[in-house]
């Protein structure tokens, strides 16, 4: 086990090296760029080649690459030129991650706990209308471009009803900071009206961000069901006459669960680009806010730490879905 | 699995069985009866389900009717899609969006273009971006995943590290940062950077039925048979990893087309719209999505129901094909 | 195939002209890969371990033991699916083993193999013609439009089928009619030499004689020569002239096929054979069985001298444990003289001068239920 | 203690049937397809201590029929009649939940493939223990040893560290001695093994075996056999059944069937065995075709189109079961 | 909803039925708030709020009025100005306004080191140089008199002094709190700048001060100054709120959870008001133009050719059909507003035919051009490029021009390819106005010969309009320049048109109806000290 964590560490860090590589390629090969970002329409070649020069752009790409390397080394993953200029890049990472977090954590905590039930409901009564119904509402789910559903559930619940915050994470009360988890500092602060406010922001968004990994999931969870319901050991297992409860949970759920971790896991990397769109339409000040930014103006540094770290995060929740994986199946564990 | 069913056969079976029965041939050899009619192979056999199957029929006529209005529209659309007809009637503030009215049932966009042409003529891009992104997505996933899938060992770890590193950043990010390598932003970088999202995903699918392939007793069987290695990757191992792959395809066109639609959100569309797509012209119609949500909500429709189609299709098509389904 | 049993036949194949395969020294060893940064191979799989194979030219010579202990893996390195890690593998006078790429896919033609499931040894998209097609079609067998059409109607009369069988798919066939197109296709290119994998394993009794009878009648038909492959002793023994008894990756045992049905020699044979139930009540009324304990064990970690002995009954204090035994003529009255077995102690077993231990007796179910039982009332 | 455990064990040979299957028939309906009757009036008595074994070829109905009486059969799709009682308990007719308190306690079955009918995710401890959680109401740690204990008894060695283990760490055999252990866990009067030894080697076969006689001749359960080896029950059954095409075409004592075949399926499918007594030379002689040559019982015997004898009538009338005492047969033109 | 968190800064400012906060839509984040280092209007809109300069805007105009200082005077020569001061003014920390803190401002701008001198962008602009360069460089030195009389020398005569010095980046800050935050040390670090404490902590002399940036929130907010010498803000808080998206800022409006934002879509202009809302229309102050590069196609050195480009636009129609309302079509390169605007002048007329006779006439039947407009911006003078980028190339192939079409975004390259790599025949660009200058504007475009969009260098003119351009700006007389500039407007329509203004939009700000208070500004430069908020 830890062997195999090992292992998967060090290819995690290969890949991230190997992306860092292409990305700092690709980035500079991009026409325009930070230094017209930043000058705009009072661009005059002087002002241009002083920032070209000041930001080092004028240097062949290696030297870049190598100078950035050398800088990483030390922590130092340059510096915000556009979304939050003087800002280190790994600072705006960290200080965004918690409201990403926060916001993904709900939409697949949503996503998984509505999902799963229903995708075995769905497969227990496969066939009967209930379940024709769930299935086309998570092909709907799919369906429906998220920015639009984005929208649709701003304007009815929020400006018609009144009933949720339009955009946002939180009211300004004024909150104490202590995680940047808005839920939680209110929490361990005893500011209630935090918490409430900040939950209450989360709910649009995260049903937003929801829908995509709830039918994925759904789908999933249905079709594994079924399958495992077809399994010998399922079999036996009514065949000793274990209470449905047993069987539904031991030996049907466990085994079916398998597959839907795995999608668990790619979701969540579905979930950091699903939020691009959602953290803008939310103005949800997250990772996806903030890389939606950085390529607006150009802001290497941050779309350099951004992407990566994304990349990184990605890779390490495969990696826990990897080990999760072998907790629930003793096949890969005892390997 | 046992061969269908002897007791569903049609009646007319019965008299033959019978008719053999009466003549008992003492050959050893004899192996039973095998009915006369030409052979139905899988794919016949999965179509002949699919063609019962309500939701494989939902999805396919949807799809048809989006086919065909994507190849007829240029023809039926009552107006130019491009031409700005109503432009005279559009007052940015107390008029921005020319309503409905005689000759133009849903009203123009804001440059005063039928919007009903738009819609129309707008399937013709949509499906030339869902087809195209799959196709390109398909090359190149399936050029990936043959390498790997075909050759083993070193190149397929080769290959996989590459996907992985495709697969590490998020799908839409990748084509959120290819749309924005481009000089010039137009369809074809918009199919390109749906399409590469994709790469990794069919390679991966294809790597894995092919590399499961490899060691099937009838992939060893040909090797035996001293056939030659292409032709065992390229007759064999491919066409039977292909179903998986088909399935994809259809869930793929569905994604490409709503891709599209965010990338054109996050203005990185296809700048030149005198040809509409849908997934554009919603991009497009979120300035005006307050007040005149309609600009938004049409083409929407139409792509969610156009995703649905192939979503239905897919779907329907992977229990058709997958043998597990089969119960 | 002959039935009669002719003593110049069975006996060892000496003079080497008369020999279609010879396999000498064959071992395939897969390594097991682990690794943190790169695979480390950390052991072996000893699928076959040494095995000396002769198989005379229109003979059939059968192999049999339990799963596991590299029955196919053997079948594979001989026909070249599987490279021997060592050995040599002789069919018709050119080692083949040592053949690499288009050589060895152009030899191909003269070896073939018949797959135990009939169903996944069919490619599913190709009707039962391009099947058979493309084996010709790989050996230039297939030039003639003409004679193809009129090859393919005789190799479907001759296993059984009708010709309405060229344009359907394996999936509208019964297990036996695939497995006669799996024959049929391995017939296609004319080949010398048959490795049959449990070629009626998989099959209904009825069916499962009506492909024994077939690949009787072949062999005469064609002058082949068959390796069967089989776990059913009463298989092996109905086609085979010779058989050889495997066990863990070695051969144990190598005799005609009666001969070793009527004095089997290797207590691992004994025990095969006394375990197989025969349709017959009073027989197996008093059919003795010799149960062996436990499994086959792991062939990634076979056991040191004598592989079975960690299940033999006869095991002894000497020699067992430390020296694995070489396939030996044994010097027992009545034993032909090409009955050749693995084991140190033949003729102590065969003279009953060695008797079996007895195996621990294990107490009876009904006792245990009894017991739990009082267990908890009492409690 | 629970009741099983109270109640007198019934004697060993009593003549009141344990199990007493009557006219059971199972017919599959799939949308677009013709219904499909895969069981078609099959009926057969056990009594205690006794073993019946239920033969035939692939697809003739074997499991269905013991999927039938345990009431495992897929919830939708299929509609059984007849009866099968239990000790007077029609279980066709059983709700669902006394079903359930009845499987694992009073009967327990035994599947064919060892190891796809273990469940992978699961210790096979925890699988045997919670046969006695359930029907004996133990906890969790009083049932430790006892799975411990009817680990042993099956023969599995080291029983303490297989109880840990999970299914994908144990042999073909031991698998499925795990798997008659926890049928046993609850001494079920009546047992159903539906191919227990088919996926097994001969040695193995041999002792698996050797363990259920041993457990019908000790406990006097009662052993429903199927199998499609005749070798295995004509060792061990005392009544035999054999099925054609979903229905009983002959049955008989082990000694009568085999010495006296009397039905052509029967002795084509002796003829067909490569027998490891007598002589080798002896050809086979199978039986032509395959099962999916059947006719429909409904107006013709489904084995016409491939039986060595057949008339005229077999084609346009259904034979009827003759009974007499244990021996039946349905044949218009039986062998002798 | 309100915190009890919130009545900390003494919220018991105006009556009861005004609420104590204004909350106002952000389209974007601030960069710093040390104005020095700021180039974007959504920090500018902030820092604006806390600083003031020497000179301040007139409410509602784009002229120039007192604000730290009451009065000034130049010296003969122009080269010397002398500003009389505010008394009694204060830092929001409590250190005294005067001349020294003035000239202390001063020369902390002029003495910017290193990338302190690439990150004040608009002193750089406005400018030229710094004292490590004291020949490019418009200021010379800072003179303290006396306590609040100070005296600036600058190095040559132009229209722009002491105007620039209403810009926000030239506010005045404290000295105490420059020193002390290390407000000069700005450094290059990797590809960006790091910016001192200071730039976080920035201490004015106006109405609010920063209470706090809530980066994870993305709030900012801004609380009356107790010690502003004016009247203290009609509104207790001022809370910024990010919102990136458009539409979430109009529904965010609409369900009342802010106030206001600034540039609403021209489109929603109509449906905001009918929902109650105030839609503030600024005057016009900017130019959108199409530009054009003879150097690149030679055709276009040909006056006729341009013109008949300029008669084959329909502008009018363009200004009406897509431009906000109040959108004018330009004759000249300056808005109205702006002194030097020639009132004489007419815009080209829409006459295809003449186009057609024109190009016939300079044998350029077969014109092709390539067109450009930039994707992912949108601008006051330009709110949808692409919709103005078609019509005109509907236009232009009117007149038989066969028009390429190129875009690219904003920030990709587009920006470069107008101007470093003058990579396109035509494109559209614009320019919103600082100060109410001609300079800024025509100085913009066409003063530097060598290095200007319109590659005005290859025409015959080129020189000529370069060097009036200069000469004007220096012209110290009112009258004289105004003069001066008008005949130059003049000559660019008729004998030069480098290139062909299209027209003048109004930007729009929009509030809710409980607003009150606010002037718009033609500048975008309101200040929200007098908004109030009802409840
Ligand atoms: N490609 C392979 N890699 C690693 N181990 C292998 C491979 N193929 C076979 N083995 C192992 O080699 C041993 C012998 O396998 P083989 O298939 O030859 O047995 P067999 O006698 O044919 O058994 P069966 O009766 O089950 O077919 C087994 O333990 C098997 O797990
Ligand atoms: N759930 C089901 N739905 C439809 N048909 C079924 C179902 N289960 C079994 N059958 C059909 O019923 C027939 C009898 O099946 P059954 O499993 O009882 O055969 P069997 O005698 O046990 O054969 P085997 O030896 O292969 O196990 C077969 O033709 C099978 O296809
Ligand atoms: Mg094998
Ligand atoms: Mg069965």
């Amino acid at each position: 086990m830890a062997r195999f964590i090992i292992r998967r560490l060090l290819q995690m860090v290969g890949v991230v090296a190997v992306l860092s590589v292409l990305l700092f390629a690709w980035l500079r090969s991009l026409p325009g760029g930070t230094v017209s970002a930043i000058l705009g329409e009072r661009a005059t070649p002087e002002t241009r080649a002083a920032l070209t020069e000041a930001f080092g752009l004028d240097q062949p790409i290696y030297v870049q690459y190598l100078k950035f390397v050398q800088r990483a080394a030390t922590g130092d993953f340059g510096v915000s030129t556009g979304v939050l200029p003087g800002t280190d890049a790994l600072q705006i990472f960290v200080d965004r991650l918690p409201a990403t977090i926060e916001l993904s954590v709900a939409a697949l905590g949503l996503a998984v706990l509505l999902a799963v039930p229903l995708g075995y409901l769905s497969a227990r009564r496969s066939g009967s209308p209930l379940d024709s119904g769930l299935v086309i509402l998570s092909l709907v789910g799919v369906a429906v471009p998220v920015f639009f559903l984005a929208f649709l559930l701003k304007y009815q619940f929020a400006v018609e009803w009144n009933w949720l915050p339009v955009s946002g994470r939180q009211d300004s009360l004024g909150c104490t900071r202590i995680t940047n988890f808005f839920v939680l500092d209110g929490l361990m602060t005893r500011e209630f009206d935090c918490s409430a406010s900040a939950l209450k922001h989360l709910v649009l968004p995260s049903l937003a961000l929801a829908t995509i990994p709830f039918a994925v999931i759904f789908r999933i969870t249905r079709a594994s069901v079924l399958e495992v319901l077809g399994e010998d050991y399922v079999r036996t297992a009514e065949s000793k006459g274990l209470t449905a409860r047993v069987v539904r949970a031991r030996h049907v759920m466990r085994n079916a669960l398998l597959p839907v971790v795995t999608t668990i896991g790619l979701q969540t990397g579905a979930l950091l680009a699903g939020a691009v769109l959602t953290e803008k339409v939310f103005a949800w000040g997250g990772i996806g806010d903030a890389l939606a930014r950085a390529f607006e103006v150009r802001d290497y540094a941050v779309l350099q730490v951004l992407i990566l770290a994304a990349a990184g995060i990605y890779v390490f929740i495969n990696l826990l879905v990897d080990i999760s994986y072998a907790i629930i199946d003793p096949r890969v564990r005892t390997r | 699995m046992s061969p269908a069913n002897p007791f569903t056969r049609r009646k007319d079976r019965i008299d033959e069985l019978a008719a053999t029965a009466a003549s008992p041939s003492g050959g050893i050899a004899e192996a039973g009866a095998v009915d006369e009619k030409p052979g139905v192979s899988l794919i016949a056999s999965a179509w002949s389900r699919l063609k019962r199957s309500p939701v494989f029929l939902l999805g396919a006529g949807i799809t048809l009717v989006f086919v065909v209005l994507a190849l007829v529209s240029p023809l039926i659309a009552p107006h130019d899609p491009a031409a700005g007809l109503l432009l005279d009637q559009v007052r940015p503030q107390s008029n921005p969006v020319p309503g409905p009215q005689d000759g133009f049932p849903l009203g123009a966009d804001s440059r005063g273009r039928d919007l009903l042409s738009r819609l129309l003529v707008g399937s013709q891009q949509t499906l030339i971006v869902g087809v195209f992104a799959t196709i390109t997505g398909l090359a190149g996933g399936l050029s990936l995943g043959i390498l790997a899938g075909a050759f083993g060992g070193w190149v397929d770890a080769l290959v996989m590290r590459v996907v992985d590193v495709m697969l590490s950043i998020p799908s839409l990010l990748l084509a959120f940062s290819i749309a924005a390598v481009a000089a010039r932003p137009s369809q074809v970088t918009v199919i390109i950077a749906v399409a590469a999202v994709q790469v990794p995903v069919f390679a991966r699918l294809l790597r894995g039925s092919m590399l499961a392939q490899r060691s099937s007793d009838h992939v060893v069987a040909a090797r035996a048979l001293g056939v030659t290695e292409r032709a065992i990757v390229f007759r064999h191992m491919l066409p039977n990893s292909l179903a998986p792959v088909i399935v994809q395809s259809t869930l793929v066109l569905a994604v490409s087309i709503i891709d599209a639609a965010a990338l054109s959100f996050l203005g990185l569309g296809n700048p030149n719209d005198r040809q509409p797509e849908w997934g554009q012209m919603l991009g497009r119609a979120q300035t005006y999505i307050y007040d005149y949500p309609h600009l938004a909500i049409y083409p929407a429709l139409c792509i969610i129901v156009v995703a649905l189609g192939f979503t239905l299709m897919g779907e329907s098509l992977r229990e058709a094909l997958d043998p597990k389904s089969r119960r | 195939m002959t039935t009669t049993t002719d003593q110049a036949q069975a006996s060892p194949p000496n003079d080497e002209g008369d020999l279609l395969l010879d396999a000498r020294g064959v071992k395939v060893h897969f390594p097991i890969k682990r690794g943190v940064v790169f695979d480390k191979t950390i052991g072996h799989v000893y699928a076959v371990d040494g095995v000396d194979l002769q198989v005379r030219r229109g003979e059939t010579y059968g192999l049999v033991g339990e799963s596991g202990c590299g029955k196919s893996t053997l079948g594979k390195a001989i026909i070249g699916l599987e490279p021997p890690t060592e050995g040599t593998v002789s069919i018709d006078g050119t080692d083949v083993a040592s053949l690499k790429g288009s050589e060895l896919r152009r030899r191909r033609k003269d070896f073939q193999m018949v797959f135990q499931d009939p169903m996944s040894s069919l490619d599913p998209r190709q009707s039962v013609e391009s099947l058979l097609v493309e084996g010709m079609r790989a050996h230039g067998l297939a030039s003639d439009g003409k004679k193809t059409t009129a090859r393919l109607r005789e190799l479907l009369t001759a296993v059984g089928l009708p010709a309405a069988a060229l344009k359907k798919y394996p999936h509208e066939f019964s297990g036996g009619q695939r497995q006669r197109i799996g024959i049929a296709r391995a017939l296609a290119v004319e080949p010398k030499l048959i490795v049959a994998d449990e070629p009626v394993s998989a099959l209904d009794v009825s069916v499962q004689a009506q492909v024994i009878n077939l690949l009787e009648e072949l062999q005469g038909e064609y002058d082949l020569t068959y390796l069967v492959i089989a776990h059913d002793l009463a298989v092996v023994r109905h086609i085979s002239d010779r058989i050889g008894v495997m066990y863990l990756g070695g051969l144990v045992e190598e005799a005609a096929a009666d001969d070793l049905y009527a004095q089997p020699l290797h207590p691992y044979t004994r025990a095969l054979l006394s375990a197989v139930p025969v349709p017959d009540p009073e027989a197996e009324d008093r059919r003795e069985q010799i149960l062996l304990a436990g499994d086959l064990p792991s062939p990634s970690k076979p056991p040191a001298g004598c592989r079975f002995h960690t299940r033999c009954p006869w095991r002894q204090e000497t020699r067992c444990d430390d020296e694995r035994p070489q396939l030996r003529v044994v010097e027992i009255d009545g034993v032909a003289s090409g009955h050749r077995v693995a084991c140190h102690w033949a003729e102590q077993i065969e003279s009953g001068e060695i008797q079996p231990q007895v195996v621990a007796p294990t107490a009876t179910v009904g006792d245990l239920l009894a017991g739990e039982a009082d267990g908890s009332d009492e409690g | 203690m629970t009741d099983t455990a109270t109640t007198p064990r019934p004697s060993r040979h009593g003549d009141e049937p344990l199990l007493s299957v009557r006219d059971l028939s199972v017919t599959f309906r799939r949308q677009g397809e013709e219904p499909f009757t895969a069981v078609d009036g099959v009926s057969f008595d056990v009594r205690p201590g006794q073993t019946v074994g239920l033969v035939g070829e692939s697809g003739c109905g074997k499991s269905v029929t013991s999927l039938a009486i345990m009431g495992l059969l897929p919830p939708r799709g299929n509609t059984v009649e007849g009866t099968a009682s239990f000790e007077g308990t029609d279980l066709l007719r059983l709700p669902a939940d006394e079903m359930r308190d009845r499987r694992g306690r009073d009967i327990a079955m035994i599947f064919q493939d060892p190891l796809s009918s273990l469940n992978p995710v699961v210790s096979v401890g925890l699988q045997v223990t919670e046969v006695l959680e359930r029907h004996r109401g133990m906890s969790r740690k009083a049932a430790q040893p006892v799975a411990r204990e009817l680990l042993d008894r099956v023969g599995i060695p080291d029983p303490d560290r297989r109880l840990k283990d999970y299914p994908h760490q144990l042999s073909g055999g031991m698998r499925q001695r795990a798997l008659i252990a926890m049928a046993l866990a609850c001494a079920p009067r009546l047992l159903i093994a539906d191919e227990p030894t088919t996926a097994l080697d001969v040695t193995i076969q041999a002792q698996i075996l050797s363990l259920l006689k041993e457990l019908v001749e000790d406990t006097g359960t009662a052993l429903v056999m199927i199998t499609h080896d005749l070798g295995v029950v004509a060792g061990l059954c005392d009544e035999v059944n054999v099925l054609y095409g979903g229905r009983i075409v002959e049955r008989g004592t082990r000694h009568e069937l085999f010495a006296n075949p009397r039905h052509p399926y029967t002795n084509g499918l002796l003829a067909s065995i490569p027998r490891l007594d007598g002589a080798r030379g002896a050809p086979l002689t199978p039986i032509r075709g395959s099962v999916a040559d059947n006719l429909p019982w409904d107006h013709a015997c489904a084995f016409a189109p491939r039986c060595s004898q057949p008339v005229d009538v077999c084609t346009a009338q259904t034979p009827p079961l003759e009974e007499s005492g244990v021996r039946a047969l349905r044949c218009h033109n039986p062998v002798r | 909803a309100e915190s009890e968190r919130d009545d900390s800064g003494g919220g018991d400012s105006g009556s009861s039925d005004l609420k104590d906060t204004f909350t106002f839509g952000a389209a974007g984040a601030p960069d710093v708030f040390d104005p020095l280092y700021a180039t974007d209007g959504e920090t500018f809109r902030i820092t604006r709020q806390i600083h003031q300069g020497l000179l301040g805007i007139t409410p509602g105009t784009a002229d120039i009025q007192p604000e730290l200082a009451e009065s000034w005077e130049p010296s003969e020569d122009g080269l010397s100005w002398t500003f009389s001061l505010r008394e009694g003014v204060t830092f929001s920390d409590g250190e005294p306004f005067d001349a020294e803190a003035v000239c202390y401002n001063m020369d902390r701008m002029y003495n910017q080191e290193g990338a302190g001198q690439q990150a004040a962008e608009y002193w750089t602009y406005f400018f030229g140089s710094f004292s490590d360069d004291p020949e490019g460089s418009l200021y010379d030195s800072c003179e303290a008199t006396d306590e609040s009389t100070a005296v600036i020398n600058i190095t040559r005569n132009t229209s722009s002094f002491p105007t620039i010095l209403s810009l926000d980046s030239f506010s005045m800050q404290s000295p105490a709190a420059l020193e002390a935050g290390d407000a000069n040390n700005v450094q290059a670090q990797g590809e960006g700048f790091t910016y001192p404490e200071y730039s976080t902590n920035p201490v004015g002399v106006g109405p609010y001060v920063l209470e706090s940036y809530d980066q994870a929130n993305q709030t900012i907010t801004l609380t009356a100054n107790e010690s502003y010498y004016g009247d203290a803000p009609a509104t207790q808080n001022i809370v910024f709120r990010v919102i990136p998206d458009e539409s979430t800022r109009r529904q965010e409006l609409q369900a009342g959870s802010i106030d206001g934002y600034d540039l609403p879509n021209p489109v929603d202009w109509q449906g905001l008001e009918d929902d109650g809302n105030t839609v503030e229309i600024r005057d016009a102050f900017n130019i959108l133009y199409m530009g054009l590069n003879p150097e690149r196609n030679e055709a276009l050195q040909d006056l006729r050719v341009r013109q008949a480009i300029a008669h084959a636009l329909n502008r009018e129609q363009l200004v009406q059909t897509q431009l906000p309302e109040g959108a004018q079509v330009a004759s000249q390169f300056i808005p109205e507003a702006v002194s030097g605007y020639n009132p004489d002048l007419e815009p080209y007329p829409y006459d295809p035919d003449r186009a057609q006779e024109l190009l016939a006439e300079a044998g350029q039947e077969d014109l092709t051009l390539t067109f450009a407009f930039p994707t992912e911006v949108s601008r006051p003078y330009m709110p949808d490029p692409q919709r103005i980028h078609d019509a005109f190339v509907q236009d232009l192939e009117a007149v038989g021009i066969t028009v390429e079409v190129v875009s690219k975004p904003w920030n990709g390259g587009y920006l470069d390819d107008v101007s470093a790599n003058g990579a396109y025949d035509a494109w559209l660009l614009g320019w919103t106005g600082d100060y109410n200058a001609a300079d800024n504007f025509l100085g913009t475009f066409f003063s530097n010969l060598n290095q200007n969009d319109f590659h005005t260098s290859v025409m015959p003119w080129g020189e000529t309009l370069s060097q009036d351009l200069q000469a004007a700006d220096a012209i110290v007389d009112e009258g004289e320049r105004e003069a001066a500039y008008q005949e130059i407007n003049a000559q660019l329509r008729d004998e030069y048109l480098p290139g062909i203004p299209i027209s003048h939009s109004p930007p729009a700000l929009v509030v809710s109806g409980d607003v009150e208070g606010l002037t718009p500004s033609p500048l975008t430069a309101e200040t929200f000290d007098t908004v109030t908020v009802s409840q």
